[in-house]
């Protein structure tokens, strides 16, 4: 598997009086003015499925996410929720075409669970910013702002930098902690499975909001 | 600037221009071990790759069944190569899970078995992961034996094993199996005839046929 | 010989010049004419037997020319360059200016190679005393061997002297010939170096991520591919600088260790902040330079 | 009125021939082009297309030349009534650069009707050879070689039935077993499932129904 640097995720909340497309611009104008540029787009998508009713013993019931990152263009990553485990496949694009096929044992409905993060990725030296409008069936969510270092793969060893990084065009609102997921692994080697579980945590987090913007 | 279109977006107008792969034409049949040399010297003459060594292969494969839930279930084939090539770690071989749709025979004029077939390339741990999901193991086999290529075709000729304890493997009857497959997009019924066309080539040798499952 | 040549040459020369005089007097003598008036005899015969004179000398003159062109010796053929001659005879136009490009630069570097010889004996006379010169000459004979080690010797050294940095990881392979060592360094999970030996000497570093991989596709140590990182090719830049520094052919196994120690202070390269600026990101860059004294991390531009 | 019908009659006739024509030597053309530019990537079957569709070609060349209805052109004097050595831009043209003038040297060749004097004078020592022979003499050397040609035939048959008598007996040998095939392809599993195939709107109405943990 290929190793890409070391990834954090954050929310950034909206600035007071602004829309979600102001917030961004005004944190697109701090990025660049810090020397970073565009260096095109990117999607992080997840759609959800539901076990049937029936399917397992106990009634119990399996969340299936399958989420899609443009950076891991040829693999496909599906995360299982709701058991004791919580197992992550890394599938090549193929496993989109074999979802259907169970369509009636995992069971979505597509309009209402898909999320997305989509927006501007950006390069500075070895860094690699994105920021990224979410939205929930077609309407915004919130801003999920991820930073990747690509030069280091333990967390641990270059948490402070990046924090510093981050601290300069997202101010206070970063917090001083590692994210939660992080901690516990800080010292092992980061994977893209290790960004796309943190993309589903957040996801999930704006699920349950019930106050949507 | 161009929105960056996510792939799942990708495969499903790939899927809608039917450019993916996943159609199956199949014949199949077997050949008794006795004259299973003659019909690999008969490949080799036949194939593509005459020059190259034959390329071998050993799989071990498990059946696992999702469902019932009203009446349907899905059946995936997870295989693991065995055969570790140099230069490669076992955990570097890669796993992939198959599904396999309702073959359609189809009437005489139709030259092979058509099924629908799904090969996803996976990370070693798709098996505790389906069986998270729900999915029972049916049962397993190993295959090993050889394969050859001619054109857009797979000729696999193979040695079923079944095993009663964990690693104590026993050949299944005197034969090989013998299969004659070629993937392609959906309508690309040629290549049909090529199958059949080199399934002739292989008489009285094998008997290369349509397999009819209900009769089974 | 030569000298005799042009001695003779000279002595030619000089005739031809008193041939010339002379006969410029006969005509200056001439033009004057018999500037007396009156047409006394005795007056003319005087100026014929003064011409007659000046007329002697110039033959006299002339035999001396001749006897001294006598004197030299005929030179030997056409100048030229052995079998490159045939050049000049070369039909094809554009050949024919090569010979006398061949005949320029031979003229060239005979000049070069008589200059050099005249200037080596000045120089020995007031040789520059360069400060380590005399000191030196007997230590630098006992260290030209450095370059070149039994591979056992350089094995046992590089695996005591590595067996001292906890975290780092060096393996030796090599893959061009018995005397080049290339040895891998993992620095925890920093950087990766690759570091070339000749002998005891290091010849070239190249430092890399911890995810990048150090074979080539046909599985070689890959010693020149440079790293995708920014960050990276910055300490390979500055570790290669610090090669030379630490470059000393006499106490091999001291600059060696020095070095590796000097490598081995990037272990925190990624958490340590700048000592001048006290940040740990200028330029988006962590600080990629360690003193070579202190050890001590600076910004590429804050280290000046 | 007869006259101006056969002129017609000859008119289609020339029509239908050069047309033919035209074909014959557009596929001669490509052969060539393909023995020439292909040979390395030719395969014999294609080779032997090229020759078959010459053939056919051919034959229907011939096949309007003996029709009934194509005037008999034997009948017929082609004539030359203009020669000039000078180059004749539309001729050239016509000929597709091959013939530049209708001169002295080109035009005996081009409208020759009798074969070349050569093959003429072999011809006629073959016909001459032949009728040296007497009617009774080469009456039996026909039998004689009837007689040769169908013990060929004969011996020929013989052994094509010991041969196909004998692979018969190869086939014999089993090489295959219908059974295992059966035994092999249950075991490797591609049996279908039992799909009583629910219909799909009863699923996704199960599906609304269905508690959303997120809603």
């Amino acid at each position: 598997m290929i190793i890409m640097g070391f990834s954090t995720l954050q929310t950034f909340p909206l600035i007071e009086g602004l829309t979600g497309p102001q917030t961004l611009d005004v944190l697109h104008k701090r990025i660049t003015a810090l020397g970073a540029r565009v260096s095109g787009q990117f999607v992080v998508d997840c759609e959800t499925y539901f076990s049937a009713p029936s399917l397992l013993p106990g009634n119990s019931q399996r969340v299936l996410n399958v989420l899609h990152n443009t950076e891991e263009p040829a693999s496909v990553f599906a995360i299982l929720e709701g058991g004791a485990k919580q197992p992550v496949l890394v599938a090549d694009t193929l496993l989109d075409a074999l979802l259907p096929k169970m369509a009636v044992l995992y069971t979505s409905n597509k309009k209402q669970t898909r999320i997305e993060s989509k927006g501007n990725r950006y390069e500075m030296g070895d860094f690699v910013v994105k920021l990224g409008s979410v939205t929930m069936s077609g309407s915004f969510k919130g801003i999920l702002v991820e930073v990747c270092y690509l030069a280091c793969v333990v967390p641990a060893l270059c948490w402070e930098m990046v924090w510093e990084f981050m601290q300069s065009f997202l101010g206070s609102t970063v917090p001083s902690t590692l994210p939660p997921y992080i901690q516990s692994r800080q010292n092992a080697t980061f994977s893209p499975t290790d960004t796309i579980q943190m993309y589903l945590e957040k996801f999930n987090e704006f699920r349950k909001q019930t106050v949507a913007r | 600037m161009c929105a960056a279109i996510s792939a799942q977006e990708k495969l499903q107008a790939a899927m809608q221009h039917k450019i993916v792969p996943n159609q199956e034409y199949l014949l199949q049949g077997s050949v008794l071990d006795s004259s299973k040399d003659v019909l690999i010297h008969r490949l080799r003459g036949l194939a593509d790759n005459v020059d190259e060594q034959v390329e071998t292969f050993q799989d071990r494969e498990r059946v696992l069944t999702l469902g019932p839930v009203s009446g349907q279930t899905l059946t995936l084939y997870v295989r693991q190569a065995m055969d570790v090539r140099p230069g490669m770690d076992q955990s570097d071989t890669p796993w992939t899970m198959r599904y396999i749709g309702q073959p359609e025979l189809g009437d005489k004029s139709r030259p092979t078995v058509l099924r629908n077939s799904i090969d996803v390339g996976c990370t070693p741990n798709v098996l505790e992961f389906l069986s998270e999901m729900g999915f029972k193991q049916d049962y397993e086999f190993m295959c090993k034996g050889l394969m050859f290529r001619k054109g857009r075709m797979k000729i696999l000729v193979y040695k079923v094993y079944k095993n009663k304890t964990a690693d104590n493997w026993e050949p299944l009857s005197m034969s090989h199996v013998v299969e004659l497959s070629v993937l392609a997009p959906q309508g690309h019924d040629a290549v049909a005839e090529d199958v059949r066309n080199f399934a002739e080539q292989l008489k009285p040798l094998v008997q290369l046929e349509k397999t009819d499952y209900r009769r089974l | 010989m030569a000298e005799k040549t042009v001695e003779s040459l000279s002595k030619a020369l000089d005739c031809v010049q008193q041939l010339r005089t002379s006969v410029c007097d006969v005509f200056r003598y001439m033009t004057e004419g018999n500037s007396e008036s009156g047409d006394d005899d005795t007056q003319r015969k005087q100026y014929v037997i003064n011409l007659k004179e000046t007329l002697n000398t110039v033959t006299r003159r002339l035999h001396d020319v001749e006897e001294s062109v006598n004197k030299l010796s005929v030179p030997s053929g056409a100048f030229q360059l052995g079998n490159t001659g045939f050049l000049s005879l070369d039909p094809t136009l554009d050949m024919q200016v090569l010979y006398g490009r061949l005949l320029d630069s031979y003229k060239w570097t005979e000049k070069v190679r008589d200059y050099s010889a005249f200037a080596v004996p000045i120089w020995a006379q007031n040789g520059v005393k360069r400060s380590q010169q005399t000191a030196l000459v007997r230590k630098r004979r006992m260290a030209q061997t450095s370059h070149c080690q039994p591979p056992q010797h350089v094995d046992a050294i590089l695996k005591t002297i590595g067996g001292t940095f906890n975290g780092m990881q060096l393996s030796i392979s090599r893959p061009y010939g018995t005397n080049s060592a290339v040895v891998q360094v993992d620095l925890d999970h920093v950087l990766k170096a690759v570091i070339t030996f000749k002998g005891l000497l290091i010849e070239w570093v190249l430092i890399r991520g911890y995810d990048e991989p150090m074979l080539t596709e046909d599985g070689r140590v890959d010693l020149w591919t440079p790293s995708d990182y920014h960050v990276f090719r910055k300490v390979s830049e500055n570790a290669q600088a610090a090669m030379v520094h630490y470059y000393g052919p006499l106490y091999p196994e001291f600059s060696l260790r020095s070095y590796l120690t000097w490598i081995y202070s990037y272990m925190k390269l990624f958490s340590e902040p700048c000592v001048k600026c006290g940040s740990r990101l200028l330029n988006a860059m962590p600080p990629t330079w360690r003193d070579l004294k202190t050890l001590q991390p600076y910004h590429e531009d804050c280290k000046s | 009125m007869s006259m101006q019908r056969e002129e017609k009659a000859l008119d289609a006739a020339l029509d239908a021939f050069s047309q033919r024509l035209n074909d014959l030597k557009q596929s001669i053309g490509q052969t060539l082009q393909k023995l020439e530019a292909g040979h390395e990537h030719m395969s014999w079957p294609s080779l032997l297309d090229s020759f078959a569709l010459l053939s056919g070609q051919l034959n229907n060349l011939l096949r309007v030349l003996k029709n009934e209805k194509t005037p008999l052109l034997r009948n017929r004097v082609t004539l030359p009534l203009l020669l000039s050595p000078e180059r004749d831009e539309q001729l050239v043209r016509l000929t597709e650069g091959r013939v530049p003038a209708f001169a002295h040297d080109l035009v005996p060749h081009y409208l020759r009707t009798k074969h070349d004097p050569m093959v003429e004078e072999r011809l006629q020592m073959v016909e001459s050879k032949a009728a040296s022979i007497s009617a009774d003499a080469a009456q039996k050397q026909v039998t004689a070689m009837n007689k040769v040609v169908n013990n060929l035939l004969d011996t020929i048959q013989q052994s094509r039935e010991d041969w196909e008598s004998e692979s018969a007996r190869a086939q014999l040998s089993q090489t295959s077993s219908v059974a295992d095939t059966q035994q092999l392809i249950a075991a490797i599993g591609t049996v279908p499932q039992v799909n009583k195939a629910p219909s799909s709107i009863k699923t996704n109405i199960k599906a609304n129904i269905q508690t959303h943990p997120y809603k």
